[in-house]
Order: C-alpha cells, then structure tokens, then sequence
C-alpha cells in the first residue's frame, strides 16, 4: 500500500490541548472529512471542535438522531469514498454494535473513538473507566477481528488516531481508539510535526471487491459513482458482493480471511512499547492512562533497586501475544493494572500460562494512582 | 418478430397475466412443470392490443411487449 | 515535577485556573498537565484541578500528594488539606476558609481582593495564581500573563492580568 | 419488463427470489422505468436498502452501486452517502417493517432534516421475510402470525407522518396503479429535498394467503375496492375512510 | 430463596415439539406473563406461539418496534412484576446490549433467548451459528456479570428456559439462552413433567432494594405500586437507589457486588453433564447442538477402545472453571468443538493453562457434524 | 412551592441539581399541582424518565415509583410496565433529545399504539446535560455547541408529529403560561389513550447564554413574544408563524 | 406566621421572583454569599398581593405563598 | 438407530413428511427427531429433511450418511445420492428424477400416483412415507396414519391417508 506524506493542517509546534480536541485534529491530519456523531460525556468535545473544523475543511459534520445513525451514516459515507469517523462512549457505543459487525463484514474503512466512561449502564457519566476492552473486541454477535488502539497522552490522542485512520484504510476495517476519559479530558502539550504519514486505500476499480487470491488479503474497495456497480451487502457474499446466504464455503472463507487479514498481520499492526524491560524482574503489562500510573510506579520501584519495568500495549487488539510473551519470558511476576474488574488480564493470563499474573484492577469512576498500583504490586514483590 | 416475449425462466406462474390482460391472450398449459406449476402459454398473441399491462405489471419481469410502430406512442 | 492542586467550588474558576497554570509552564518550555474534574453536579459542587509541571514527560498527571494545594473553598480545604505531600505547602483564600493551624500555609483574601480592588470577584483564581508564583518557583509571572493573553477572551484578559498582578503583590508580602 | 430496460439489471440474478405474484417485482418494473424515462445516470446512482423481502429489489437485481444495509437502517446509510458526494443520486428502496418499525425514527429525522433521498417504501403491510408478522402498516384487524385475532393496533399513515416532518414531497400509489405509481417516483426521484413514496405492494403469501386474498389478482381486486384519491379523501370523515387507502399526493 | 412446585401448564405426556416453541412452552411454565420481541429469523417461532398463548394464560404479549424497544418494555414490565421474555438472535442481540447492561445494574431479572445463527452481520440469516457466546459475556460497556445458558435439546429448550427464569429471579440478573439454529428448529420428543420447580423473586418491601449486608447478596425486589417509593435507575446508586455519580466507593462495592453475587456462587449456578469423563483420556468440551456432535464422536471413539468423555457445559457464563479443571485434570489433550472460530476454547486454554487445548472449530453456516469432529480429532489421538 | 405539595417530594433530593433559573424545576411544580389537584393516588404512579436534565424532574425529586432508564428509551420501558399493570398511572418526563431524537421512533410507536401514557416533553430545545448540542427542536438558525454558526435545520413540531401518529391528547405550553399548563398536564393524565405535553422549558445556561437570553426572566420575554395560541395560528400562512411558538391543544 | 416563605437553601438566586414579581417584594443582599450569589431577601411582604406567581414559576420550588384566608380562594 | 433423509423442491412438502415420519416413531414409542432445511430462497430452492429414530437418546439429530434416503427432485437425489451409508437404500421418484444406475434404489412415481389416482400432486411426499413403511422396518404404517391424523389439518387428514396408502401398496409392490 503506498504510503504518502502529508502536511500537518495546523502549524507544525508545540501546542497544549484537551485531549478529546487533538483526536479531532489528528482526523482531520489523517484525512478525515466526514463526522457523524451524538453528543455524549466525556466524549462530545471531539465532535464539537469537528462541528466547527470540518467544514474549513470542506468536510461533512452531522450531529445524527442517535449512535446507530451516526455509525451507519459514517459507513455509508465512506462508501461514497470519505475517510469517516464517530465518537462516543459506552452506552453510545454499546448501540454502534450491529453497525460495526456490518463495517467488518463489508470491509469498510473506518474510526471509531470510545472515550471510556465508568460502567455499566449509564454508571458514572463523567468518571473515567477501561472497561469496554473486551466489548470493542467481542461485541457484536458472529467471529469477525477489529483493531483497537489505547491512547495514553494528549500526544497519543493525535499520533494514534492518524495511526487509525492509517490502519482502517490498509486492513479495510474498522478500528476502535480505546480512550478514556482522563485522556480525553486531559490537558498537556504535544507537538504537532510539520509531515505526516498517511495510507489511503487501494480504490482502484475491480470486480472483486470483497475477495482476494491470498487468504488473508485485503481486497481493492472501489467507491460508489465510478461505474464499479457494487454489491455492498452485510449477507454473507462472495468476491463480487453476491449474496450466498445458503453456502458453507463462501461462508468459511469470507469469516476466515476476515479473521486471517488481521491475525496474520499482527507483526505489522502491533505495536508496544517497553521502558525498563530487559531486565525486569516484575513486569507491568498496561494501556491508557493506567499504563501512566504504571510508568510513574516502574520508576519509583527502580529508584528502590527493584527491576520493575513497563511493557505498554497500544495496540490492544489484536492482542500481541507473541510480545507480551518474549517480554515476560524473564521475569517473576506480571502485573496488570487496569480500570476495570479485570479485562485485558484474563488475556494474558491466557497467554502466559506458567507466570504469576496479578490482577491490579480498580472501578471506582476515578483513575488508577501510581499508589495503588505500587500499593498492591509491593505484595508481590520480595 | 414476435410482439410477446415471455420469460420462461424467470415466470413463476402467478397467473396475474392471464386475469388481468384485457384480450385474453394467455393461458396455462395442461400439466405441471417440474417447477411445480402449470406454465404460461400465449395462447392468442394476436389478439393483443399493446395496452402493456401484463408488461408493467408482471412481478416476475417476465413479458416484453415489442411495440408494433403504429401503436409506438400509445404508453409516452 | 511539581505536583499543584486547584479545588474550589463550580464558578470559581478552578478549572480554568489549572489550564492557565500548565499552560504557563509549557509557554515557560517545560511540560505541562491539566485535569479538571467536576462534582456530581457541576453546578456549584466541588471542583478540583490536577496540575504537574515538569521538565521532562509527566508520567503520572495527577496530583494525589500535591506540593501545593491553592484552596478557594471549605470543602475542597477540608477534602485534601491532609493529602498534601509532607514538604507541600498550602495557599488559601483565607476569605473563604476557616483554616486549621498548618505549617507552610499561606493565606490570602482573594475573593476579598478580587471583590474590593478589581470589583470582579470572578478573577480570585487568578490572585491566587500571582500569589503562587510570588510564593514559588513553580511558575513566573511572565508565563502566566502570556497564557492568559492567550487563552483568555480578549475581554477579559485585561481583568485576569489585574488578578494576576494583586496576586502577586499579595504574595510576595506574606511569602 | 420492456427489454430496452434490461440494461439496469443483473440478469444472472433473476429469477428473482421473490414468491410467484409478489408485488415488489411490479416496484421493481416501476422504479426502473422511471429511471429511464428520466434518463438518469445509472452509474451515479446508488441504491439503499434495508433488510426484507422489498430490500432486495435493488440488491442484487440492479446493475447500479447498490448498499444492502441493517434492518432498519438504509435512511442512516444514504444519508452518509449523499452528503458526503452530493452528486449522487441516492434512493432508499425497503420494506414497511425496515422504514417505519426498527427505522422509524431515521425516517422521520431524515425528513425533517429534508436530506435530498428518495425513499420508496415497498410496503406490503407486513412483515414478508420472517414469516408475516404484523408490522406498523397492517390494517387494524388484518390476520397475521402475530395477530392471529386481527390486529388490534392502528396502523401508520406514513404519508401523514412524513408531511407532519417537513418532507418536500410525499404521495401514495399500489403497484396496480401502475402509471401514477411511475410518474410520482419519477416526481420523487427530481425532488430538490427529501421525497417519499409509499407503495402498497401485495404480498400474497404472507398477508394475503392469512385474509383471505391467497393471489396477486385478489389483492388487487381489494385494492382497487379500498383506493381512493386524495382529494376525495379530504372531504370525507374519518370513520368513512376506516379501511381505505388514500392515494395521490399528499403535500399541498 | 423458597422454592415453589407448579403444576405445568401442558398436561404432562410426552411430547413432539419444536425447540423454539417448546421454549415457549418452557417459559408459560416458568410463569412468563410478559413477552415483548421482534421479529427475527431463526427465533420468531417462539414468539409467534406466544402470541396465541400468552393471552390463553392472561399474560401480555407484544410485537415492539424493535429490538431496543424490546428489552426496555420487558425490564419495565419486570419491576411492574412480571416473569419477562424476549428471543431474538444475532442482529437483535447486538440492538440489546445497552439494555442488557441497564437490566444488570438495576439487577432486573428477565429472560433473553438467542437463537443464535451465522454472523458476523446479516450473515446466513437461517443458517445456525454460535458465535454470540462471548458477545453474552462481554458485549455491553462496563463491567457485569449474566449467566449464559446453552440447551442442547428440545427437552432442554423448554427445561432451561424454566432455569434461566429461576436463576434471573433468584439472583435478579438477566439470563441468555444461548441456544442455536439447530436446537430452535429440532422437532424431536420430549417430556413434560407433571410437576416444575419454580423460584420466585422476593418482593418483599424493603427500604434497600439495591443493598445487602453481604458483600455477594441480592437484595429484595419491591415492585411498582406497592409503596415501596423505587428509584430504579442506571446510573450508579446506593443501596436506596440513589444515584451517587461522583462517590468511588459506593460505585467500587457495587460493581463488586453485582459480579461477586454471580461469581460467588458459581458452584450453585453452574451445571455441566459429563459422558465417560473419569476414565477420559481425551476429554472433548462443548455445549449446545456442538456437544450433540461430540457425544457421538466419544461414543464411536469408545467403540474403537479410544478412552473419550465429554463434559457438556450447560452453563457458559459464569464459566465452570473449577469443573472444567477438575474433569481434564487425568486426559491428554482436550478438544473444544464449537460453531465458531474458537470462542469457548479461549476461556479453556486460559483454564487448562498446562493442557494440550485444541479448538474444533467450524463457521460454515451448518452445525459440525460428528464426522468433522471425529476427524479432525482423530489428528491427535494416538 | 406550595408546601402541601412537599409530601410529594424526596427533601434530601434538594436543592435540585438544575441550574439556576432552569425551567425544569418549574415544570416538576407544575407536575405536582396537576397530580394534587387530580388528587391521584401517588403510590399508583411510576414516573419514568430517559437520561438528561430533563429526566431528573422525578428522578429522585418525587417520592413515588421512578423510573430512570436508558438515554431515549423511557417510553419503551413504560409500555412495559403500563401493559403489565394497567392499574398503574404511568407519566413519562424526559427531555426533547430524549424523547425526540435518539427515542423518537419510541414516541411515534407508543402514540400509534394508544399505549395509555402521559408523556410530558421537557423541552429546552437543546442537549442541556451534555453541554448545549443542537436537538431536534432548536429553531432554525439558533446557535448551539454544535451549530456555532446556527442551526441549519428544521425542527420538529412534536405535537404535529404525534398528532399524525393518532396520540389521543395533545398540547404545548411553556413553563411561562403556567396555569394553562397545569390544566393541561390534569387533562393529559386523565386521558384514555397516549396523551402528550410538549412543555418549553428554558435552559438558560445551555440555549439562553448562547442566544443573547442568558436568565430565565429574559428567556420569558422572549417566550411571551413568540407564543401564539392554536386558533390564532391556524388562520396564518407558514412564513408568519416563522418562529412563532405555537400553544394551546392540538387534538381537534 | 408570616406569608411568604423563602427556603435559602433551595433557592440558587436566579432572581426570577425579583424580576416577576408585580409587587417588588423581593431584593437581594448586598454581598456575594458562600454559595457564590446575592441571596435573595423578603423586603417588601406587606405589599404581596398573593398572586402565586412568584410561588409557582420559582424554578427552585423555594417560595411557599401562605395563603391569608380572605384571598384564600383566589387561585383555586 | 436410523437416519433418514428427504429432499425435493420447496413446495413438495419434503419438511412436512420429515416430521410426520419423526412423530410417527415417537408415537411408536422411540425417540425421533426432524430437521428440516430450506435452500436459500425458501421459494421453489432445494429443501431436505433430516430424521433420526431410535430407541434411545438421539445424539446427533443429523443424516449425515443417511441409512435411507428419499428424494423427490433431481437436485436433491444428485446432491445426496452419494452421502447415502453403504447398506442404505434410495427410494426415489423416479418419474420426477432421472436416476443412476444404483443397488438398493426402489423407485416410484410418487408424484404421478399423487395426481393421477389422489387427484392431489401434493400428496406425493406422503406417497413416498407410504412407500418406505412398505419397504423398510423404520416405521410402522399405523404410526404414520396417527400422525398424521395428529398433525394434519383436518381437512386434508384423509387426503394424505390415502396418499400413504397408495405409497405403502406401491412399497410393497417394488420391495
Ligand atoms: C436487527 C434485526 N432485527 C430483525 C431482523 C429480522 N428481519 C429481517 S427482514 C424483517 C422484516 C422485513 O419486513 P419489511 O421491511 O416489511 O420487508 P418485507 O419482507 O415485508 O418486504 C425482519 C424483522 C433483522 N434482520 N435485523
Ligand atoms: C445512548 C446514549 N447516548 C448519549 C448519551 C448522552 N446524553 C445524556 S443526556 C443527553 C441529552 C439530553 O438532552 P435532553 O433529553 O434534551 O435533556 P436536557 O438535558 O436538555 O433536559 C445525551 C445525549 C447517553 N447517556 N446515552
Ligand atoms: S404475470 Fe408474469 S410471472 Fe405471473 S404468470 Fe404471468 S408471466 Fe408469469
Ligand atoms: S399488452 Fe395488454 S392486451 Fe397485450 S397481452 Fe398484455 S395485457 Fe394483454
Ligand atoms: S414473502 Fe411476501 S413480500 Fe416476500 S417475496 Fe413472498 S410475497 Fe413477496
Ligand atoms: S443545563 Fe439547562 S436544562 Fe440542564 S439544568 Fe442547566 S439550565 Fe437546566
Ligand atoms: S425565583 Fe426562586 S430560585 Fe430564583 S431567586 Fe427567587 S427564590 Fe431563588
Ligand atoms: S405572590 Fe405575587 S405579589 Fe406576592 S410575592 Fe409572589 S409574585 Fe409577588
Ligand atoms: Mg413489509
Ligand atoms: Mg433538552
């Protein structure tokens, strides 16, 4: 896929910005130009700064009747050829559900941001949690793979949502950015860099727009007005969009390169990052902005003398099982601090099966502290 | 050039043709097709008046009424 | 790193206060956070703002054990005047607060100032603002009154910068 | 079907999956026509639909771009679409049980909103896919597999529905009356805002096999007994109207 | 809890029936007077016959707007009184997830059948499938617990929906039948019992509907119009129902609460049915129509001297970690045969950390048949 | 309030969690003086309310049954619960985004049906909790956090739309006209059928500041000058009821 | 007893009652209150005319008019 | 334990016989299942029937490798004939199938019989049940008349009598 480079949009330096605001900007560097939305706390700054950016931009921005609408209008405008995005948070997103299996099943391109909020059910409003990990990946209903990514700064809710865009035009997916709400809603400075790398997808034309020699590859997606004449349909179909409601191999193969174009590309979609690693004795393995708290403990264990380090997943899914187990091969104890009542430990408990794996789980509505974590990991640590 | 085409195969019988066409032009044949219903005949096409019915209204896209010139204009 | 925490009631300006303050220390070169959190009902409840100015990537933004906490009301004084780190310090509207007997704290009227010689009592967040970076070295004047002119509506930056100013002069005399 | 139309379809998706005497495909026939008699772009159109039996008209049968969506949802999926490109033409072609059950509310909000689509209910008064349930449009009293006492709900007028939203042009015809039903889509499809037409479109096997009309040929005897134009419908009272359907156009 | 034995409402005889309606029936047993659904393919035979039936027995019946509509008016119907329903399948699942969430936090007991058929999307709309397994456990925001129940006949159609109805008023938690295509439309014997064993949810009035002494209790359930004054609501509350949307702890205990009553209590909960598991030294797992196919796998295995056993769960969600663990603790190698990618087997592997763990699975809109299992099997088996 | 009406009232719920000056507060008065007056019986009442400012009004002012459920589904849950127990009175209270936007199919279902509900629309014409997004019934042109430049959309005329569904009751008033209002809230509560009151309700944080109306005194002014009742309005053409808020009873 | 009640505590200061009332009976303090406004006061109660306005459009419910008997009927 | 398997065209009632037969046997006193599956169109497409009976707990209702298969279409007998388990037998309509040369094939013209003697066409699916009564031990002809007169609706109870009748004379005849 060839890869382009693009001018920032705003002024390349160094700003200070809510984090909600520099997603917003990181989609219009990506190349976003259609918005579909419905307010919801903490996520509606996003689509309030789109409201007034898109159309400076010649974009589209269109507060929708509700979530379903907004992601299906979004689908609906990136088959007209748009890079399209939604927003929202748990109870928004838990209505996007039937909406993104349909963008899995028809391999459409696009973003979709969940500012986590403190569940279930309308919960607390306004409170921080990370407890829609296992949702983003689990759903909707039938075997599909997404792509979810974890912010964990104001620097990230930028970087990782171009990187979102990027991924949902090369893989032809839907991908979720798992935020939360003190990342959405916190305050720092990032740079914005004059150039940007950006992907676009092949929409060159085809009669095969949903079918590929390689098992695991991504078809070319030609847009609606070309003359491709496209059978876009959520039905189980063949490589040329026809429905096969009633046949066992069509059916296998669409869910299994569905699945494959993921699972086979994890190298290149996953991406960690390690501080302190090598030689840790106790690993903390975290996203978001629990992953902060976790970096914040990692140092102060090393100023202790204890070899503590910090894998951090941003991508989440799919999960980087490989990774995680390279990097845990070594050490004593793993840890999993997170916003929830433990999510994305249940996974990597899976994956590492003989370690010790400490559940650090916190639902509260607030954000997990540096103390807690330090708190409950010091009953491990000898 | 015939002035009634009918679409065997994609005519799944519903018989609206017959009751509707104001010249009687259709029929059914005596026995049932392997399609499990007896199938359409144009039994009188010269009887046809080109009046298109059967043509915009078959749910089965099934009939062509080729318009003879003389009565080209009479469905603008 | 320094570690601030703002607390007031909805109206007071805490939260703007916060984003002005780490907004300052980025203008200043130095890293900067912000987290603004509003009680249950945003509408006079307790509020509070997370500040951490650093030189280096601020890890944790959070000011669980600030070293300094700028108080502007009762409750918020009463919730996290203990939280303080041990070698913290305290800057309290003293206008606003019946204070407890604590080392290194500070005190000022601010809404009293803000009130009587500014006649908007809307700005105290920014007297207790000069007064912090009369007190400390987390942050210089400069830095503030740029962040101000440029976060502030044109309006009322005159006004803030005002705030600012008594502030500070307040501040250097009970320093 | 006229074979100058032939052009807009796929022909190895006929026959059509459609049960014999099954009033989409007459839609079908009408909504092709009109596009030709219009001589619009058939490259620049793209055809939505939900999830049904009148879903399927376009999809696959039309050799246009074609958006077979969610139940319910076509509205919410052409609305992206249109405003991303304005310069397509985007018509919405699905069931009543798709557009005024699960999709009501992104019907309404379309209209209101006066979003330039053109939406074509295929409304057969029922749910014909799932096996005949009742859906918002079936008569009071009608028999189906939900109501198999009658239905006691009052159903939808969804022309009234969409007119008391704001939709720019609103009209209903049955598949029977075929040449206003072409020319009104025909209507619909120039409209500057948002247009819809409700189309009673039989569906034998479903309701009409549960009320006592099992053919194509009896609905249609029933609708030309229930029909009646709009004009003559507004000096009537509503209990004179009880059972009729109200066609014409309906904004003034 | 009081258990209570009911007359059954069908005279008691043997019976030919089809898994969906004898859902149906199961439910009119279990005392369900309120059924609020959507049409959908393959479970709308179970609400069609409830629309003759509910009436016969003085319940209500209704055919809602949509899915969403659906779950709201049954949970509404719920604290009015009533033993509530719904079926539906994949896509009207997905719809449900927001109120599935709601009917967690305010701990409203009520019955969702999922019929499960082939996603992801629209899929093969009549095709049977059961890939909705995970999206049960996780598919709405937060954090919760349900139980998922699997019936593997249409003896079990109508017997478990009576259980699913105990369950969700015994500990005031919605329940997921999670059956499948094959079950819903299997006509085959079965018996109704003269007798049935009921659980009725303690109405009793009481000042804290949301609240119990115990840390993993489920508190009384006043209804509407009793005078019990009910704040019934969403967000987070107390033990009065009051919201506290800004209180870390009451949003700490809750949370807690409402997954350690399920999780606490998992051995009462959770059933399972082993085949020739002692001896076992190939131990196949499975559930719902899957588990059929394997019986006759373990069975034909048997025949050829291979020692094979099969634990069925009939209860998914929570999951029978211990009895699972226990039951594989002698074989050599477990095979999960599943209707899916390999769902269930996630939570086996992460279960059966030190065990050879091989997931069956098959997405081809059919069920798998004992012939694919047998072979695919037979792979491992020296 | 008059303080015979505390009985009605959870006191630890207050001060109320509104802001100052909103309108909510004055129409959750005028919902107890409706319920007094009719002297109903407050322990067969279940008031359900969607989530929003608006949904707060019973939830938990009122110290009878409450219902606070999901974001635009309350009058889903209603239905549940009315349908159960008819013996229940049962009031939905929820805001315009509610009700109107994400709920809107549930509104025009539940008229359509003649589910017998009192359905009372706190309508600010805004999404006041979530900070002052444009809603279904801000006027054309109005700016809010998501029209900045103004609203370029119609609005709904909810009583107009639920009139088309065939709602048995219906009107609008604003917390200005308070009498009427109560009045009305006392017919719709004894109606046989789907009564809905469209209240406009002034939220002069989230619409008023951003419209030159920043208190509710101003936003009264501004109420007083645009409302013209039902009779009035139905002799005038379609331009001169350009922003005019029409009020009085709707069913004829 | 006096007739008109003014509950502090509920009411936020929105100055309504100020602004409607026909009568002039409500004024404000003269400084800013730890709640951030210039609390309402009764000034002028004599000169109510128990027209209930004021208690019926408070958006914080926080005036109770009491009715004296002679006007007791007035609003019934 | 038996398997069988019906197919033909939507239409032909192949769904229908399936679960008549499945019923017969449970009123004979064994288990029986019935699954029945519609091609993709439910209108005219390819449909079969799956039954199993037996004397015990039926594990997998499938007939994967029927022991007797029964096809009505052309379609279904090309699909199925060569699943059929290696001592199971075909009985087929040989007047609507063309069929191969096969052991164990017993043929009739069901459809014909149905139209021709019944006057009803769509009776033939009741022919053939007729037929494998005669035929095969899997289910006793009583079994089937009560189930039918169980199932059927009352107005065509007789016709679909007359339609086993005919079927297990013809059975009998070519056994
Ligand atoms: C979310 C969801 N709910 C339910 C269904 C099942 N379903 C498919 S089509 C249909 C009804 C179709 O009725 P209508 O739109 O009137 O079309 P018709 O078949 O009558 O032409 C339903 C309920 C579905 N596919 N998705
Ligand atoms: C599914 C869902 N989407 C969005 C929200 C966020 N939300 C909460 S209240 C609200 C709008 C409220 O507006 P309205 O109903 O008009 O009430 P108001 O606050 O104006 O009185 C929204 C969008 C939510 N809670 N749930
Ligand atoms: S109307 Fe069409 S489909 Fe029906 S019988 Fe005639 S030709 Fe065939
Ligand atoms: S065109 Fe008219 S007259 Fe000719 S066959 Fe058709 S219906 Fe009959
Ligand atoms: S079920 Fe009804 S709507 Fe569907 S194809 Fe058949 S006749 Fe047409
Ligand atoms: S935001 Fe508006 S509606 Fe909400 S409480 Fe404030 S004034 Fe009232
Ligand atoms: S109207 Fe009510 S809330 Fe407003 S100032 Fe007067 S007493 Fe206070
Ligand atoms: S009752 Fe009337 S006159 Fe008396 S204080 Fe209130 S508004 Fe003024
Ligand atoms: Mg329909
Ligand atoms: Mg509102």
């Amino acid at each position: 896929m060839p890869k382009l480079i693009n001018k920032s949009l705003l002024p390349p330096k160094k700003y200070f910005m809510q984090g909600n605001i520099a997603c917003a900007e990181g989609a219009l560097a990506a190349g976003c130009r259609y918005y579909a939305g419905y307010p919801i706390t903490p996520s509606s700054e996003t689509m309030e700064h789109l409201s007034n950016r898109l159309p400076e931009v010649n974009g589209v921005f269109i507060q929708m009747e509700d979530e379903i609408g907004s992601i299906c209008s979004m689908i609906g405008a990136s088959w007209a050829g748009a890079k399209a995005m939604t927003a929202t948070s748990g109870p928004g997103f838990s209505l996007m559900l039937e909406g993104l299996g349909y963008a899995v099943m028809t391999e459409t391109p696009c973003v979709i941001i969940n500012v986590q909020r403190t569940g279930p059910a309308t919960g607390q409003a306004t409170r921080p949690g990370q407890g829609d990990i296992m949702q983003a990946r689990w759903g909707a209903h039938g075997d599909y793979r997404i792509i979810g990514i974890s912010p964990w700064s104001v620097q990230e809710m930028y970087d990782l949502t171009i990187e979102s865009f990027n991924l949902a035009e090369v893989y032809r997916v839907p991908v979720i950015l798992l935020a939360d709400e003190v990342v959405g809603h916190l305050k720092e400075s990032f740079i914005i860099k004059p150039e940007i790398e950006i992907f676009n997808r092949d929409s060159s034309m085809s009669d095969k727009p949903f079918g590929t020699v390689q098992d695991d590859g991504v078809p070319p997606m030609p847009i609606f007005g070309q003359g491709a004449k496209l059978l876009v349909t959520g039905s189980t179909h063949n490589e040329f969009g026809i429905r096969k409601v009633a046949d066992p191999v069509v059916q296998d193969m669409l869910v299994k390169r569905l699945c494959a174009k993921i699972d086979n590309h994890k190298d290149k979609i996953c991406k960690t990052e390690s501080y302190l690693v090598d030689d840790a004795d106790y690993l903390f393995i975290s996203f978001g902005i629990s992953a902060r708290s976790s970096y914040a403990v990692i140092k102060q264990l090393r100023n202790e003398g204890i070899k503590a380090g910090l894998l951090r997943l941003k991508t989440i899914w799919p999960f980087a099982d490989e990774i995680i187990k390279s990097a845990a091969q070594n050490c004593k104890v793993v840890f999993v601090p997170e916003m929830n009542r433990g999510q994305l430990v249940l996974e990597v408990q899976r994956v590492l099966c003989n370690k010790q794996v400490i559940s650090i789980p916190k639902t509260q509505g607030e954000a997990i502290y540096p103390s807690e974590i330090y708190n409950e990991s010091k009953k491990y640590i000898k | 050039m015939e002035k009634i085409k009918l679409n065997r195969k994609w005519c799944k019988g519903c018989g609206l043709c017959i009751e509707i066409c104001p010249k009687n032009v259709y029929d059914r044949e005596a026995k049932v097709s392997t399609k499990g219903f007896k199938e359409i005949i144009v039994k009188n096409p010269d009887l046809c008046n080109q009046c298109q019915l059967c043509e915009l209204l078959c749910p089965d896209l099934a009939i062509t009424i080729e318009k003879t010139k003389k009565d080209a204009k009479v469905n603008k | 790193m320094s570690k601030i925490k703002i607390t007031g009631f909805g109206g007071q300006g805490v939260i703007l206060a916060g984003e002005i303050l780490a907004n300052a220390a980025v203008m200043d070169g130095k890293e900067g956070s912000a987290i603004g959190s509003y009680g249950s009902a945003a509408r006079g409840g307790l509020t509070s703002s997370e500040i951490v100015i650093s030189n280096e990537f601020i890890d944790a933004p959070f000011s669980e054990k600030p070293d300094v906490l700028i108080a502007l009301s009762q409750d918020g004084y009463d919730k996290f005047v203990y939280t303080v780190n041990q070698n913290g310090i305290i800057i309290v509207d003293s206008g606003m607060v019946s204070i407890k007997p604590l080392p290194k704290q500070y005190e000022l009227q601010a809404a009293n100032i803000a009130t009587s010689e500014i006649k908007s009592p809307v700005v105290a967040n920014m007297v207790m603002l000069g007064a912090l970076s009369a007190i400390t070295e987390v942050i210089s004047k400069t830095a503030l009154i740029n962040a101000i002119k440029e976060t502030v509506n044109e309006k009322f930056v005159e006004l803030n910068l005002r705030g600012i100013e008594f502030g500070f002069e307040k501040g250097k005399q009970i320093k | 079907m006229s074979e100058h139309l032939y052009k807009y379809l796929r022909p190895e998706a006929f026959p059509t999956p459609f049960c014999a005497g099954c009033g989409h495909g007459i839609l079908m026939n009408a909504i092709l026509r009109a596009v030709d008699e219009l001589q619009l772009d058939f490259n620049k159109i793209v055809f939505v639909s939900g999830i049904g039996c009148g879903a399927w008209i376009p999809s696959p049968h039309f050799a246009a771009d074609t958006l077979h969506t969610l139940h319910g949802r076509p509205i919410a999926y052409a609305t992206g679409v249109k405003l991303f490109n304005p310069d397509l033409k985007v018509i919405v072609i699905s069931g009543d049980g798709d557009l005024a059950a699960i999709g009501g509310n992104h019907l309404i909000h379309a209209a209101r909103r006066n979003i330039e689509l053109t939406v074509i209910c295929a409304n057969n008064s029922i749910y014909g896919m799932t096996g005949g349930q009742v859906s918002p449009t079936t008569p009071k009293y009608a028999k189906t597999m939900t109501t198999a006492k009658g239905n006691p709900e009052e159903p939808f007028d969804l022309c009234k529905l969409t007119v008391a939203c704001g939709a720019r042009y609103v009209s209903r015809y049955t598949v029977y009356h075929i040449k206003p039903l072409i020319n009104s889509i025909k209507k619909a499809m120039t409209t500057k805002g948002f247009a819809f037409v409700d189309v009673v479109s039989p569906c034998p096997t479903q309701f009409g096999r549960r009320n006592k009309q099992p053919t194509l040929y009896e609905m249609f005897n029933d609708l030309k007994a229930r029909a009646i134009r709009y004009e003559t419908a507004k000096g009537l009272k509503k209990d004179e109207l009880t059972g009729k359907i109200i066609i014409g156009e309906f904004n003034e």
